[in-house]
């Protein structure tokens, strides 16, 4: 295919596989290469406002509503959600295993003063974090909080190295399950639901962007047969990330 | 002499090296087809004279003649007129290689076929009586050795002049007698010698002219008879 | 977790089965280091000889640029080129983000101080007896360099293997100027970035193993014709 | 967008307001690379020289291994030395992960290569005669030493430079060594990372011109130290 | 001569270069005090044998004896033995720096304090009228001043024996007669002289002892009277 569609997305998307699914059916369908960018969160945002990058897919979404706001983007729509999880060693020193509430847990951490790991890197991720301190009237800081300013994986292995507790995307949790001791301590609280959104880079910013099949992109991901292959990926036999454009149970 | 006999003129030769002077030369002659001597006590200023005539030193203030004709430093021209002389240095330089790459070097600078330089390298290793050295690396000779190669890699392309600093260091006796012998013979074609020697020998034997230097001037210039009898406490 | 095990039993697959995707980028790989060091070898060396045979003023104060150049960091030689060939770059329009072009710009950019630094140390050792002797032989401007090549072989090719393993085992600037697409413009090392952000660190080692095999191969080629070759 | 004036803006405020943050990563990114480079010099010189100096069997293969080692890329030295000194690695009763003295390992066998490689060329040229002479002059194996580090001054201090500019430049190896802790292994050019990788393109590049800046300092002083050395 | 009088001998000396056999010598003595000449045509080995007698090359198969001791290898002996000696080279190198650096430095190798350093080498100066070169670097000087560095050199650690190859190449008229005479005034002392040269008048003033090489080989051995009646075309 001759044509070229840049999407700038964040790693831990490209890391979990997905996109092998998700982006072929499309690239035969309109004849066009898709090139998948994956850098953190806040580079992708960049990019796009640099003209770098035709559309993105990001989680962020306060960065993504100023990203409209200032009229980079345009015509966002909900894609999907994953989850993230609380991860901890085996002896718990702040008992927190088994707890639904993610605020409580992350006070009875800092009571504690049990080491834990932030991203430190203003990604999604490091934003949810810090919002969550911020609902639990916390400030983290102290020799107990350690920021690694890296990416999702190699801070798991800083905390798995160092026993500590961490926040991190379910996907990534499980690619890196086989090589760390550290469990999920608690999960499910509405709070660490994690949306994806599409946006398309204004057309009316840069005279070369492939506008016509961004919103072609935004299509296919948000339709039937997008949402379906999203529903039903899988890896390491569980299932990833849950669609949100269409209602699970409308997807046929 | 009459003019119609000089090769190569030099006028007016200032050279420095940073502040110290170290040529300053008026008028310089080389005869052609003859022995010219080049003498003086060391760090007098022979070889810095040399580089300059040769053409290898551009770097001085001063005017050179080639038969009659200003040195002309337009590259190609250049390039032209060096083709027609050769150097052996007082020190001589082999790159790595055999001793046959450096031998037929000028010739393959020249761009003469394989086959031709294969076939000049073989005969002047003979003359200078070095045929088995001519597989040896260019490390793996001996002084003397050395010197015959960087003769023969001087004589190769049939030079018109010949310059020549201290070419009998380390050489053997027969080496020295086979060296001045053969270049009695060459002199007595068109070749134009200029050589630099302490061997109060060979300047006696073969010089037709002799220029003296001392401490960057030339204190004498003329024929051997009349030199001889003055100023040989100079060399 | 013997990663090392793992990752020779890894490559060892990797190979065995030759990945479709593995071919791939080990070409784009020697591709990409293999043209840019090319590229840069020749104006490199040229002024490494430049500033090693003149003096001129300043030649001290370039001299010390270009040592601090040699720790030129690859995220800082990504985010100038960048700045240049993004959209809202001057080069913008030249469309080099994200290809081939716009890694091998980088690369350039990021081996030059190391070819011009190393031909500057490797020719500065010549005897200036060499220089003399080319000059009364009768050689042209461009044989004096290619005596002077030969003489410093060593130390010149010395100078253009450190550049080739610089951007052969490089990646800030493969993955900010190429951006680590599949199949255009992902390298062994953008792979290598990319499993080990995934955790796969066996899988990291592996591609590292390939990535050093290949230019293991590479260096003996390059040994094995320069013991035939001769020159001028 | 013009990154390179946002960056000269920012590098300009970074170090007016003398950042607390910014003196620590300065100072940890110093030590670090000074450090390694220290640690690694005379091994690696005594290397280069052993090398240079003997026939030995297989000396060819070690030749072409050392020049493939300089294509060795950070990320798999890191792997590597993590491997060793993670929690479940031989080494990890040292608890040497996400140290300093994690990184330092893992810099000098990045840099080892690099100057064995280097000085070997340098030694590579130096005349025979210079040995015999000092032998016959009555040196002993050290002042012989000394005297080899004399003459091949130029080639060795360069292949030092390099392997400083190599350490001060990298990423990869303190990245997954040190981890990039703030206020522990946060160095210059990780944080230039994660600065990068945030969007934050121009701090990024003051942070780079900050590096450069510094690096051209220590080669400053480094010059001029070594025109006013005299040696043995 | 008394077996007394012998300072170093050398027994079954074999020495290989890749396959050639440079050189092959049943037996050759040093005599104390003396000047002991090594003389014979470019490449029969003269270069060779002096590096295996100043204890520089070790490669080679056969046994040396100090004053009729075995040399001892042992490193620290070996040492001690060297600092004894001192060699003038056929092509002299210079290190990077001063002459009066390289003047000095075999001083500064024995841990002379430097103010005795500065003194002696201003003193060997003197000697060889290079006062002036003294501070000039290395690579800034004539061929002959070059030379005559390299003696200074060697002379300054007031060696028991010095090994000379070819001293007087490039060495003007006076410097050469300096040389001869210098010599002959040091040798007078306990200083022992291995000379090799091609200079005929220099072996016809100085030799009190001659040893001829050939390919290799031993050809004669013996004081200078008997041999210039026979052999002096092997030179
Ligand atoms: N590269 C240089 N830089 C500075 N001075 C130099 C340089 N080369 C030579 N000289 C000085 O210039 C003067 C002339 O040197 P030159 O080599 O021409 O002497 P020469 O007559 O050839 O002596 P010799 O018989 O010893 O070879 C000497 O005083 C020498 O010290
Ligand atoms: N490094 C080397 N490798 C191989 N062969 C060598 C090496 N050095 C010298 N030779 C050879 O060994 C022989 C003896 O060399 P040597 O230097 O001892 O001769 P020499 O008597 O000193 O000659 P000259 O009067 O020319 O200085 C020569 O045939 C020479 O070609
Ligand atoms: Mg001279
Ligand atoms: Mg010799």
């Amino acid at each position: 295919a001759e044509e070229r569609l840049v999407m700038a997305t964040t790693t831990s998307t490209e890391n979990s596989g997905l996109l092998a699914e998700l982006l072929p059916p499309f690239e035969e369908k309109f004849d066009v290469r898709v090139d998948v960018v994956a850098v953190g969160t806040g580079k992708a945002i960049n990019l796009a406002q640099n003209g770098d990058a035709d559309v993105i897919l990001v989680h962020a979404r306060p960065a993504e509503d100023k990203f409209v706001e200032e009229g980079y983007g345009v015509n966002r729509r909900d894609v999907m959600f994953n989850d993230f999880v609380i991860l901890g060693p085996k002896d718990d020193p702040a008992d927190i295993a088994g707890m639904k509430d993610a605020i409580a847990a992350y006070k009875k951490i800092a009571e504690s003063k049990s080491e834990f790991i932030s991203r430190g890197d203003d990604s999604g991720t490091n934003k949810k974090e810090l919002s969550i301190w911020t609902k639990a009237a916390i400030r983290p800081e102290g020799s107990w909080y350690l920021e690694t300013g890296q990416g999702m994986g190699a801070s798991i292995n800083v905390a798995n190295e160092k026993e500590a507790y961490i926040m991190a995307d379910r996907g990534t949790y499980l690619a890196y399950s086989g090589d760390i001791e550290l469990e999920i301590l608690v999960s499910g609280d509405e709070i660490l639901f994690n949306p994806y959104g599409i946006i398309p880079v204004n057309p009316a910013m840069y005279s070369h962007l492939n506008y016509q099949m961004a919103m072609a992109l935004v299509g296919y991901i948000t339709s039937q047969q997008g949402q379906k292959i999203i529903n039903e990926y899988t890896k390491y036999g569980k299932q990833l990330f849950h669609p949100s454009a269409i209602l699970p149970e409308n997807i046929k | 002499m009459s003019k119609q006999n000089v090769i190569l003129e030099a006028r007016n030769i200032v050279k420095y090296y940073g502040e110290q002077k170290v040529l300053d030369i008026e008028n310089f002659t080389l005869y052609k087809g003859a022995f010219n001597f080049l003498i003086g006590p060391n760090g007098s200023g022979k070889t810095t004279f040399l580089q300059i005539l040769s053409l290898v030193d551009k770097d001085y203030r001063g005017e050179l003649y080639y038969k009659g004709e200003a040195i002309d430093y337009q590259r190609d021209n250049l390039l032209k007129s060096r083709r027609k002389f050769s150097v052996i240095w007082q020190n001589p330089y082999l790159y790595k290689g055999s001793v046959s790459y450096n031998i037929g070097l000028p010739l393959r600078l020249r761009g003469v076929n394989k086959k031709s330089i294969h076939h000049k390298v073989k005969q002047m290793a003979e003359k200078l009586a070095i045929t088995e050295l001519l597989s040896k690396r260019h490390d793996q000779i001996s002084g003397g050795e050395k010197q015959k190669v960087s003769i023969a890699r001087a004589l190769i392309t049939e030079p018109e002049i010949i310059f020549v600093d201290e070419p009998t260091n380390s050489l053997d006796k027969e080496s020295i007698s086979f060296f001045n012998q053969h270049f009695s013979e060459l002199v007595t074609d068109e070749m134009t010698v200029l050589l630099i020697t302490h061997d109060l020998t060979q300047v006696k034997r073969l010089a037709n002219h002799i220029n003296s230097l001392d401490k960057g001037k030339l204190i004498y210039q003329g024929c051997p008879r009349e030199y001889n009898s003055n100023n040989f406490h100079v060399i | 977790m013997n990663y090392l095990q793992e990752a020779l039993i890894e490559a060892f697959k990797l190979i065995i089965n030759l990945d479709r995707e593995l071919l791939d980028v080990v070409t784009t790989s020697l591709r990409l280091s293999v043209t840019s060091t090319l590229i840069a070898a020749l104006p490199g060396i040229l002024l490494g000889i430049i500033i090693s045979r003149n003096n001129f003023g300043g030649k001290k104060v370039i001299n010390v640029i270009l040592n601090t150049l040699l720790g030129l960091p690859t995220v800082v030689v990504g985010l100038f080129v960048y700045s240049l060939i993004s959209r809202r770059g001057p080069l913008g329009e030249l469309d080099m983000l994200f290809s081939i072009r716009g890694i091998i710009l980088g690369q350039i950019i990021l081996i030059l101080p190391i070819i011009i630094a190393l031909s500057r140390n490797a020719i500065h050792d010549i005897d200036d007896k060499m220089y003399k002797t080319a000059i009364s032989m009768g050689a042209t401007r461009l044989q004096q360099f290619k005596l002077l090549l030969a003489e410093a072989r060593y130390g010149i090719s010395g100078a253009l293997i450190a550049a080739f393993g610089r951007v052969i085992g490089e990646i800030g600037v493969s993955m900010m100027l190429g951006g680590n697409i599949r199949g255009v413009t992902r390298t062994i090392t953008t792979a290598m970035a990319m499993e080990t952000n995934k955790g796969r660190f066996g899988f990291g080692l592996a591609l590292g193993l390939i990535l050093l095999t290949i230019a293991f191969l590479v260096n003996f080629g390059v040994y094995y014709l320069q013991a035939g070759e001769s020159s001028v």
